[in-house]
């Protein structure tokens, strides 16, 4: 008995709309929880269960048994639209991702995404844009003045962040020639080469633009506990609430996802043209997946345990003034870079060399200089703090 | 009631209550008018920030006027945590009167007990003992790290970077302890007596201050590493809340915030009061006078007062802990002010005596009172994140301004 | 304090306050302004200067002027309640070039208006506020003499020596939607209603 | 100059400073005391609830006196003991605990040695479901407040 592509891919649909949100509240939340809590010297939620590992169903009772209120004279369609408008895009996003390569299951090839679409990146930037309405319609239906403010913010953002991303893909889009994203992995598979190497510039423009998107620290203006007091959610409790919270955790597994599979080689294990490592294609490749949206995560946990809040008009500025024109004049550079050795990947991997090693060679050098001022400035302090 | 008060409380209803009919008035032609635009159709706003709001530090309230998120007017609306202390003051006995101080500044309470007992020290003319002093300026400056050290964190947090403040407490842990050690208490110290302190130290105290001083200029690198350099931090601060030399002056400004406009005025180094005079330790100072400036310098007051400990350690040998003071205070009928450097600015007690037992009248000059009066005229024309750096970097605790 | 009959340990002798009329500062507002300064005194090295209530304003302009006391430290006042007049309006001002503070005072009986100082000093702005919510001491020409620690409405000024020490019923507490603004009902208004 | 700012901006050293802090403290000593498991011992001076020794006092009232916000209530009278000697009996000794804010004056202005009513007795675990009941302290709860019930077993951090 053969079961049609059809089964499988309702299968996969059930399969991560029940498992994302379950990865979402049990792991990703208590390990931000954790993690955050080891870098600022305290333990964090460790009293649910063995080390804290029930805690995401504690949160979770604690927001469906709550009392879930809606303000008065708030538009009340849109307050209840505005969380859903928030998750679904989000869980749709997941659809084209290749968590990857096809595995065999009895006599059935079953690839491990919904669906290849070719235009997937396309799909993926408009759909995950619509998110970001979920988050303004709620601030603006709250009837809260701080909620109409991150409301608003929140449409800045996605306004200056949107294009800086887009071009940040196009550079990669110039060395893949496709949209599709199995087709970009099996593309970084045949060139031996992750993209993330010539790509370092459109990887670091898209990361901080994905940051940026998902409203993370250090742009979490729409939130901004500290100025708005949660901003666009202040009004929202219980199951909405828990609604957006899932939203923008998805949002933020997407964004990982998407720079793993663009940028460091979807489901392939680390450089695996070299022979020495071959071992490596002994860890099934989903594992290599995970574990690369993992680090990713990671790095999402530690800036936000990390840096300040931008103020709203510098994080435009950021956008427009700076990771714009650098995207514009990245996708120049990997063109030409391109162009000069048509149909060989040569200048790809020049390209990779001359950015890391500037990168590489400035980071050393600021380094140095850093010391040296502080040497001078210690020397010139009037009265040495001894000890 | 005297009879002349009642009269004036006469006046004073009569004249409410027609202010409330004006108003009721106002209120129901205000009612009969058409209904007034929604939100888009006005281009300013009216924002209640507080009393309830993470950044405010306690029950500050603020009315704004915003337009967008610029900030066109600011209205401070404080009281919601007054307790009439200066009242409590005139009732009771002077020792009576220092734990109340504890609850001025209450995260810098060594230095209110501090200039309780100066302003009636001086009133008395009572010399204290030079271990007294020692130890008095030891605990000031271990609360001045305190209080800074609170400052840094939640000023961190007001603008996002929260683990600054959980390094910060860590420190500030520490030092608590050492209160607790040497008098019990970690918050609301009364630690200070007239003439003196109630206490020595306890055995092995010294020896573990100077460990955490040793130790402490490290954890500064720490925060400095995380902050001072980071960009956004800079491009959060400065620019953000600039006031000139002569305008902190005019407002009445005291503190980190006067010497990060640039002018060098510390009351231990301009009017020495205990052993300040021979002790070594820099005023930091800085030009600008923004939000910037004002952290670098109670970073780098934070390093001083860590100097400023271990040096008196050194000085510190055996001796008497309290003066000679009569058993029942009664000081003569006089009037004093007597201000410390409280780590938010000169905290003064300006003390009117009629020669009984309780001060006739007691007055407290809150450095934070004054500090926040400039906040409208910092906050205009900046934006509403701008506002809870504003509020940070004037580092003001309510219970002192509302006392 | 405990017992009154506890036996005064050795009362420290003190100098008590000392004519300061000759103080270069008080020859300097003599000089300027005739007339105004009605006392000075010198006391612990604090000078204090008394002067006419009418022309406190400038008394200021003039320290903050000739004198350089461009500081003012703080403003507050002293109930005397049998003395006539009945309040001390008590400024400190604080010269940077001198490192020295000088107190004036005038007196202001109750229901009478002080000449205000915040246009000479923005510093004393709120100060005054307060002394005009916890003494009841107008001041003429301030730019926004409301309450400030209290709320607009209350009844009394607590740091009035007459004010019970226990507080007034305001009613606020009890009634928050009856009287929305935060004014407590007085105790002869109609409409107040008391909790049994 | 315009080449070290790019310089600094390009190399983003700032962020990866932050960053290095907060990865070194990922695996540094945790600071956190899990409170009904662990605990902190108080110092000896720490001031907590309050103790009364009946035989010791004198019934002077000076700590009610001394009370800055009067939370002593101190009745006493007069009776014959069998030496027929007037000795002062305590009809009442109240310390409204509710409103103490833990100054120690009523301590310091007790004239007996050793004191015989003092703080400093390491407790600071006083929170209660009724504030009246648990936290007004007459002679009885003064002087025997140690039947502290359910005290779960706890390890002692040490201190600093």
């Amino acid at each position: 008995m053969t079961l049609s592509p059809l089964f499988w891919t309702y299968v996969k649909v059930v399969l991560l709309v029940a498992t994302v949100p379950a990865i979402v509240g049990f792991v990703i939340v208590l390990a931000e929880r954790r993690i955050m809590a080891f870098m600022q010297v305290r333990l964090g939620p460790n009293r649910v269960g063995p080390e804290g590992t029930l805690q995401g169903l504690a949160d979770l009772l604690k927001l469906v048994t709550k009392e879930d209120i809606t303000p008065a004279r708030a538009e009340k369609a849109v307050y209840f639209l505005a969380p859903v408008l928030a998750v679904i895009p989000a869980l749709t996003a997941l659809a084209v991702i290749p968590f990857g390569p096809p595995v065999r299951i009895g006599r059935t090839v079953v690839p491990l995404w919904v669906a290849d679409v070719n235009i997937g990146l396309l799909f993926l930037l408009a759909i995950t844009s619509i998110g970001v309405y979920g988050i303004i319609l709620g601030g603006w239906s709250s009837n809260n003045k701080y909620s109409l403010l991150g409301g608003l913010r929140s449409a800045a953002q996605l306004v200056s962040y949107e294009v800086p991303m887009g071009l940040s893909l196009v550079s990669v889009l110039l060395m893949t020639r496709s949209l599709s994203l199995v087709e970009i992995v099996k593309r970084q598979e045949s060139t031996h080469l992750w993209f993330v190497f010539p790509g370092l510039v459109a990887f670091f423009i898209y990361f901080v633009s994905g940051v940026a998107e998902t409203n993370r620290n250090p742009f979490d203006l729409p939130e901004a506990e500290s100025e708005l007091v949660s901003g666009f959610n202040t009004e929202y409790s219980g199951v909405k609430f828990a609604f957006f919270f899932l939203g923008e955790y998805t949002a933020m597994i997407i964004i990982s996802c998407v720079a793993v599979t663009v940028f460091f080689g979807g489901w392939l294990p680390p450089f695996p043209n070299v022979k020495a490592l071959e071992f490596l294609w002994q860890v099934p490749p989903v594992l290599w997946f995970f574990a690369k949206v993992g680090v990713f995560v990671f790095a999402y946990i530690w800036f936000r345990s990390t840096f300040p809040r931008y103020r709203f008009d510098q994080l435009m500025g950021l956008g427009w003034k700076w990771l714009i024109p650098m995207a514009l004049a990245n996708i120049l550079v990997v063109a030409f870079a391109i162009l000069l050795f048509p149909g060989r990947t040569t200048g790809l991997v020049w390209l990779a060399w001359v950015f890391g090693g500037l990168f590489v060679a400035m980071y050393f050098l600021a380094k140095l200089r850093q010391k040296l001022a502080r040497r001078e400035r210690l020397a010139a302090e009037p009265h040495p703090v001894e000890g | 009631m005297s009879d002349e008060k009642i009269s004036q409380a006469e006046k004073d209803e009569a004249a409410y209550f027609a202010e409330r009919a004006k108003a009721g008035a106002a209120a129901a032609q205000a009612a009969a008018a058409p209904e007034p635009g929604t939100l888009f159709d006005v281009q300013e706003m009216e924002l209640n920030f507080g009393p309830q709001h993470p950044s405010t530090h306690g029950v500050l309230r603020l009315v704004l006027k915003v337009d967008g998120e610029k900030i066109l007017e600011a209205k401070p609306d404080m009281g919601y945590l007054h307790r009439g202390t200066e009242k409590l003051f005139e009732t009771e006995t002077y020792p009576m009167g220092i734990p109340h101080t504890d609850r001025l500044d209450y995260v810098a309470a060594a230095t209110n007990n501090h200039a309780f007992c100066l302003a009636v020290e001086k009133l008395l003319g009572v010399e204290i003992p030079r271990r007294a002093q020692l130890i008095r300026v030891i605990l000031d400056e271990l609360q001045r790290l305190s209080s800074h050290l609170v400052w840094l964190g939640t000023s961190g947090i007001d603008l996002g970077a929260v683990t600054p403040f959980w390094y910060a407490f860590r420190e500030r842990e520490q030092i608590l302890d050492f209160f607790e050690e040497y008098c019990g208490a970690r918050l609301t110290l009364n630690c200070m007596r007239i003439g003196g302190l109630p206490f020595d130290l306890t055995p092995g105290w010294t020896e573990r201050v100077s460990e955490f001083i040793s130790d402490f200029p490290a954890r500064v690198d720490d925060y400095e590493q995380l902050l001072t350099d980071n960009r956004i931090w800079k491009k959060r601060t400065i620019g953000v809340g600039v006031i000139s030399a002569e305008e902190c002056v005019e407002w009445g400004l005291t503190g980190p915030i006067i010497r990060g406009s640039g002018v060098e005025w510390d009351l231990r180094r301009a009017q020495p009061y205990e052993c300040y005079d021979e002790l070594d330790f820099v005023v930091p100072t800085r030009q600008n006078g923004d939000t910037y400036d004002r952290y670098i310098v109670r970073v780098q007051e934070m390093r001083q007062s860590a100097r400023i400990v271990r040096q008196c350690l050194e000085r510190l040998e055996a001796g008497e802990i309290r003066g000679k003071v009569p058993r029942v205070i009664k000081p003569p009928a006089e009037e004093i002010y007597a201000s410390v450097e409280s780590p938010k600015g000169e905290l003064g007690f300006y003390c009117v005596s009629n020669g009984s037992n309780r001060p006739y009248r007691m007055h407290v000059r809150p450095p934070s009172f004054i500090n926040l009066q400039a906040l409208p005229r910092l906050a205009k024309g900046h934006l509403v994140s701008d506002l809870v750096a504003l509020i940070g970097t004037i580092d003001i605790v309510l219970g002192e301004v509302d006392r | 304090m405990a017992d009154e009959k506890a036996p005064a340990e050795e009362k420290v002798a003190r100098p008590g306050a000392v004519d300061a009329s000759g103080h270069p500062w008080v020859r300097s507002i003599r000089a300027a302004l005739p007339d105004t300064v009605v006392s000075a005194k010198e006391f612990a090295g604090q000078v204090t200067v008394v002067v006419q209530k009418d022309s406190i304003a400038r008394v200021a302009r003039h320290l903050k002027d000739a004198e350089d006391f461009k500081y003012c430290v703080d403003a507050t006042a002293v109930d005397w309640k049998t003395r006539d007049p009945r309040f001390d309006v008590v400024y400190h001002f604080y010269s940077f070039s001198k490192n020295a503070r000088i107190r004036v005072k005038c007196g202001a009986a109750d229901g009478e208006e002080v000449p205000s100082i915040a246009s000479v000093f923005l510093a004393a702005n709120w100060c005054e506020r307060e002394i005009w919510d916890m003494f009841g001491i107008r001041f003429s020409g301030h730019p926004d003499l409301r309450r400030i620690l209290t709320w607009e409405g209350f009844h009394g000024h607590p740091l009035r020596k007459d004010f019970p020490l226990e507080g007034i019923d305001t009613g606020a507490a009890v009634y928050p939607e009856e009287w929305p603004e935060g004014g407590g009902p007085s105790q002869k208004d109609p409409n107040r209603k008391v909790v049994s | 100059m315009a080449l070290k700012k790019w310089l600094d901006r390009l190399a983003l050293l700032d962020l990866f400073d932050g960053l290095s802090v907060t990865g070194r403290h990922l695996l540094k000593k945790k600071m956190t005391i899990e409170y009904p498991e662990q605990k902190k011992l108080p110092s000896d001076r720490f001031r907590g609830m309050f103790r009364l020794d009946e035989e010791r006092c004198i019934k002077c009232t000076l700590c009610a006196i001394e009370c800055p916000i009067n939370i002593i209530y101190i009745d006493w009278h007069n009776e014959k003991n069998e030496e027929a000697k007037s000795v002062k009996v305590l009809d009442r000794f109240d310390v409204d605990l509710k409103r103490c804010m833990f100054c120690q004056l009523c301590e310091e202005a007790c004239p007996t040695v050793p004191k015989s009513i003092w703080l400093t007795t390491k407790t600071y675990e006083m929170a209660a479901y009724d504030r009246n009941e648990s936290l007004y302290l007459d002679i009885r709860k003064l002087t025997d407040w140690r039947e502290a019930p359910n005290v779960k077993p706890f390890t002692v951090v040490e201190r600093g």
